[in-house]
């Protein structure tokens, strides 16, 4: 026990650090290098608080996708020489003893939490049976708060539309802009035809074990998100129009599903997002593997960008 | 308390209404990603004709039942659970989400129409970050878990921060950039609180935390929290600097839609929180803090708004004073003021003024947008004559004017009087004094406008002619401003369904 | 103490850390940043919440769990946004940081057609 | 048996964590990029292969013996080829220290 | 000593390893030398996951090893790609402290 907290300790205090580091860093890049660590660390973090479904989350999406989307940025923005506004101490003394007022406030409600802490762990085990699916988290997002997660697939799409709505009327259904491999070396192109079998499977292990141990559609869709990404920038594939009927499809497919069921709930299981106990299963590993299919397409779409490029005719 | 508790616990009749409210236009949107943006304008104005009839179905049935409309989805009871709940207010809401979308629909189909259905840029993105708006405000008004509003408020906040940009320019971008910042502090200060509240009472949703919130350190931080989040993205003085350029920036039937219905949906969720979710809490001290912000914002705002050159600009600014008389509801409607009259009349009075000045700003924008669309610009010196070439415009302008002014027979006249009743008999005067102030500049701005419009110039010559039905439109939303006036008694009993402790004490 | 509190006052400094970052980093691409520490301080929150309900012979409570891999998501969704808009506004004007005051400049270009 | 494969693992992650230990030394020493590149992914990676095989004794089943293998043969492979690409990004921009 | 505080232990080690490690390679100077903190966190945060995994009898820790694995190389290429295939690479790296 306390090797394991000895463990969490040096944990902690690095993750502390390479936070500090991700604020304090001088350029960019460096930063969003420190970044890439402290994502990746996290998922450790997740683990030893013995939350392995965020901890496969925090890796493939805080570690991954998200470091991918600012490292664009970054790249975009490294030639512009642009001045930028230097705040005055003053500012930035009152702005550090205010930010250090809410660690404080927080750290004493962390402190003062009573001994006895609320849960919906009961309850959630009570009716996992009930729910048909073994994953007491999956259970969360795909049947007790279903609406959540419906909803935030919506807020998935949206986004896609606002950096959509970023592109040029002229670009409009265009190819994004991916940042690729000018001359990708024979040892990439090697890495990017062997990596994407070994993704695959694994976003497909993750979806299908979701349903009974951690993993789940988030998790497989980001993993295949990755490694489609991984092809495009050692140009294996090429990146889609974004006009592309097939790519629509496949955008929108997971939620269509899930709305679908959704909707059928009402007859068939009295309740809208409510699944017929007999197939509750089966229902709910459909919709998961739409929305694994869908979730890696908006995401990867998500990091490349606007379209920028006419399509070729 | 008793019946709240027999409320929670069941789907009552018209339940599936509150879903389809929020699946319609998540179909929609749907729909136009698939099809690339095809035909988007006109499924949009279908969706939208629906939901105007679903919007009143709720009405009606909340108004027939005399009480809550719950939906519990998927039949999983909260605390595991979600349930959507729709009281007098959030029918009342739906209905007006529903109906001004629907007016800005109609609006804009000049600017972002679609030929023979074919998509262009700015149309895919104009009719999908629209129907966003629409399933975000309809889950904000009808969601009844706290996180489950936080993925609302997010739905809302993605959709609205493109729509500022949706034409392109630089300017637009830059303050498309600065909301979005605002609102993502803004909600993620919100999470944090939502998480403090998971963490000290184990639930989400909002009708059991009535029960189990207790006046402690952890409630108060994080009701400061969630409630600072709210107010960056309500932009309540003094953290409304991204308010102007984005409104004034927006394209017309989209800064319509911001001012009117967008920056009300994070104020539902304030007074969700202080009044359903942590009624002990709201405080003398609170309460007045709330409102000194609120009339900070009404005197600055006002103030500012004299002084804009342009008529988008001042319409912005006139939305940020707007907005402060809406904080009034605390401390004349919640807090220790003991006087549940006041407090009862306050209550309405606070949420007639949330819906006649969704109505005006609707109008005042869409008039605004149609000025500068007959003349190519919107600058308020040289606006002479347009008050013959386009009168219809200009007298929806003046109406809906005289609502955010408070003159009778408007809706904002009466939302006015009554908060101001409330000041006198709770004793809090010196609300009443900021409430005239403001009311004063707010006609010092209208008619600085009028007196420009009505005015003499020969040389007007309008760029495009204006189509008469358009004119039409926005005196009719201008005229619903009005006419929230003239109805007044039916609201404020209406307001206070679903409320156990309102109901007692309602206005007669 | 617990590795619930630890990790307990971890997340508030995180939290602190993050605003600070937002607050005071001048480049909007470091304040996107310093937002993502701020979330995951405040989603770290959530887990130790999770982590102090074990019950009922689970590990840990799976709805705070639940709650961060959806917020997880939307943090990312937010990123990409404020992301493109900031290379878009970059692309125009070569900016990288927004100006103090701007709005009469924005107004004024909201009704050029 | 069962305290001879314990006796297994233990030699095996000790080694395997005393490469971890080699490995941070010579980040430490080494003067340049290549050389730190060659210090960690060598060093580390025969660390990591160590203890997978050290814990190979103490995991359940055959599937999940098999899911430890395919995890260090995944590890090693990228290791090696992100270390190319590394070496190759060093070259292109400039030999710095 | 049981073989679970055992691997604990290990894995604390290695976790303290990778934390000198990260210091250093994260001090620079160049770019490119910091990509080496993920490759670093790649094979340690691994062994970590794996000796936690065995440790406390949780098969499904292993899945967030791979998932670590693979996701690091990921970030990696993606990081290169901005780090080698821009002219001025060397420039930003210097400039950093």
């Amino acid at each position: 026990m306390t090797l394991a907290f000895a463990c969490e300790i040096v944990l902690a205090g690095l993750l502390l650090a390479i936070a500090t580091w991700t604020i304090a860093a001088r350029t960019a890049f460096a930063a969003i290098a420190v970044f890439m660590v402290y994502g990746l660390l996290l998922s450790i973090v997740w683990v030893t608080l013995s939350a392995v479904d965020v901890a496969l989350t925090e890796a493939a999406i805080g570690g991954g996708v998200t470091s991918m989307v600012l490292l664009g940025a970054a790249s975009a923005l490294r030639g512009s020489k642009a001045a930028v506004p230097r705040l005055n101490l003053p500012f930035k003394i009152t702005a550090g003893v205010l930010c250090a007022l809410v660690s404080g406030t927080l750290a004493t409600v962390v402190f003062f939490l009573p001994d006895v802490a609320p849960t919906l762990a009961p309850v959630a085990k009570e009716n996992l049976a009930e729910s048909g699916l073994g994953n007491p988290v999956a259970a969360v997002l795909f049947v007790f708060r279903a609406l959540d997660t419906l909803l935030e697939k919506v807020v998935l799409l949206l986004a896609l539309v606002g950096v959509w709505s970023l592109s040029s009327d002229q670009t409009w259904g265009g190819v994004p802009e991916l940042r690729l491999y000018k001359s990708p070396s024979p040892i990439l192109v090697f890495l990017a035809q062997i990596l994407p079998p070994i993704g695959i499977i694994v976003g497909i292990y993750m979806f299908w074990a979701g349903a009974s141990q951690p993993g789940g559609a988030f998790q497989g869709g980001t993993v295949l998100a990755a490694m489609w990404l991984l092809t495009m920038m050692a140009r294996l594939q090429d990146v889609p129009s974004t006009s592309a009927r097939w790519l629509r499809l496949l955008l929108v497919v997971g939620p269509m599903a899930f709305l679908a069921v959704g909707l059928a709930g009402f007859y068939f299981a009295d309740s809208f997002l409510a699944y017929p106990a007999s197939i509750a299963k089966p229902l709910i590993i459909v919709v998961e593997a739409t929305l694994t299919v869908s979730i890696g397409v908006t995401l990867a779409l998500l990091v490349a960008g606007p379209p920028e490029r006419v399509p070729q005719q | 308390m008793q019946d709240a508790t027999t409320f929670i616990d069941a789907t009552t009749a018209d339940g599936y209404l509150l879903v389809l409210a929020i699946v319609l236009p998540v179909i929609g949107i749907l729909l136009s990603l698939a099809l690339g943006g095809r035909f988007i304008e006109r499924i949009t104005l279908v969706l939208l004709l629906a939901g105007v009839c679903v919007a009143i179905a709720i009405f009606a049935a909340v108004l027939h039942s005399d009480r809550l409309l719950v939906y519990i989805v998927g039949d999983w009871q909260p605390p595991l659970g979600i349930a959507l709940r729709a009281d007098g207010i959030s029918a009342a809401m739906v209905l007006t989400i529903a109906v001004i979308i629907f007016a800005i629909g109609l609006y804009a189909r000049s600017e972002f129409g679609q030929q023979n259905g074919k998509a262009t840029r700015a149309s895919f993105a104009f009719w999908t970050l629209l129907l966003g708006i629409w399933s975000g405000l309809n889950a904000v008004a009808l969601g009844d878990d706290l996180f489950n509003l936080y993925v609302a408020l997010e739905l809302l906040t993605f959709a609205a921060v493109p729509l500022v940009c949706v034409k392109g320019y630089e300017e637009t971008i830059r303050a498309a950039l600065r909301y979005m910042l605002f609102a993502l502090i803004g909600s993620i200060l919100y999470l944090l609180g939502t998480a403090l509240i998971y963490g000290a009472y184990g639930t989400l949703d909002i009708a059991l935390l009535a029960d189990r919130v207790r006046p402690e350190p952890v409630a108060w931080t994080a009701a400061a929290l969630m409630t600072v989040g709210l107010l960056a993205k309500t932009a309540l003085f003094p953290l409304h600097l991204w308010l102007p350029p984005a409104h004034a920036g927006a394209p017309a039937p989209g800064s319509a839609v911001l001012s009117a219905l967008v920056v009300k949906g994070s104020f539902i969720l304030i007074v969700r929180l202080w009044f359903d979710a942590m009624p002990g809490l709201l405080t003398f001290t609170a309460a007045q803090l709330l409102a000194t912000l609120g009339a900070g914002a009404i005197l600055f705002g006002s103030a500012l708004a004299l002084r804009q050159a342009r008529l988008k600009l001042l319409v912005a600014y006139s939305t940020i004073a707007q907005i402060g008389y809406l904080f009034f509801i605390f401390p004349l409607a919640g807090g220790d003021s003991g006087n549940e009259l006041g407090a009862s009349i306050a209550w309405t009075g606070g949420w007639l003024q949330l819906f006649s000045h969704a109505f005006a700003k609707t109008a005042m924008f869409m008039a605004a947008g149609l000025i500068a669309e007959a003349l190519g610009h919107d600058r308020i010196a040289e606006l002479g004559g347009i008050g013959r070439t386009l009168p219809i415009t200009v007298i929806a302008f003046g109406l809906a004017g005289l609502s955010l002014m408070g003159v009778p027979p408007s809706g904002g006249f009466v939302a006015k009087w009554m908060l101001l009743s409330a000041t006198v008999i709770e004793g809090q005067w010196w609300w009443a004094a900021v409430m005239l102030i403001g009311g004063l500049l707010a006609g010092g701005y209208v008619f600085m406008v009028l007196g420009k419009v009505l005015g003499e110039n020969a040389a007007l010559t309008l760029r495009v002619p204006i189509a008469r039905h358009r004119e039409i439109l926005v005196l009719a939303v201008a005229l619903c401003a009005v006419f929230l006036g003239l109805v007044p008694l039916q609201p404020s009993d209406f307001l206070a369904i679903g409320r156990p402790e309102m109901q007692m004490t309602a206005v007669q | 103490m617990s590795s619930a509190a630890l990790y307990g006052y971890c997340a508030a400094i995180l939290v602190g850390l993050g605003l600070y970052g937002v607050v005071t980093r001048p480049e909007i691409l470091r304040k996107i940043l310093a937002f993502n520490v701020l979330g995951t301080g405040v989603f770290l929150l959530f887990g130790v919440f999770a982590r102090r309900g074990a019950d009922a012979g689970l590990r840990a409570d799976p709805v705070p769990q639940a709650l961060v891999i959806t917020g997880i998501v939307v943090a990312f969704s937010a990123t990409a946004l404020a992301v493109a808009l900031l290379v878009r506004l970059n692309k125009e004007t070569g900016e990288v940081a927004i100006a103090s005051d701007d709005s009469e400049e924005a107004g004024k270009q909201g009704v050029r057609r | 048996m069962r305290l001879a494969l314990d006796i297994i693992t233990v030699v095996l992650v000790s080694a395997g964590s005393f490469f971890f230990l080699a490995g941070t030394i010579g980040l430490l020493r080494f003067p340049d990029t290549l050389t730190r590149l060659h210090a960690l992914t060598k060093v580390d990676n025969l660390g990591l292969g160590l203890i997978v095989f050290g814990l190979l004794p103490q995991v359940g089943g055959r599937l999940d013996a098999l899911k430890l293998i395919a995890i260090w043969l995944l590890v090693q492979m990228s290791g090696a080829i992100v270390s190319q690409l590394v070496a190759q990004a060093t070259r292109r921009s400039g030999s710095q220290t | 000593m049981t073989i679970a505080n055992f691997l604990l232990a290990a894995a604390a080690f290695i976790l303290l390893m990778v934390a000198i490690g990260l210091a250093r390679i994260l001090h620079g100077p160049a770019d490119v030398d910091r990509i080496l903190s993920v490759q670093l966190l790649g094979s340690g945060g691994v062994a970590v996951l794996l000796l936690l995994s065995v440790a406390v009898k949780l098969p499904p820790i292993m899945d967030v090893a791979l998932m670590l694995g693979l996701l690091a190389t990921f970030v990696s290429v993606a990081f290169l790609r901005d780090a080698a295939d821009s002219s001025n690479a060397s420039t930003s790296g210097t400039e950093d402290r």
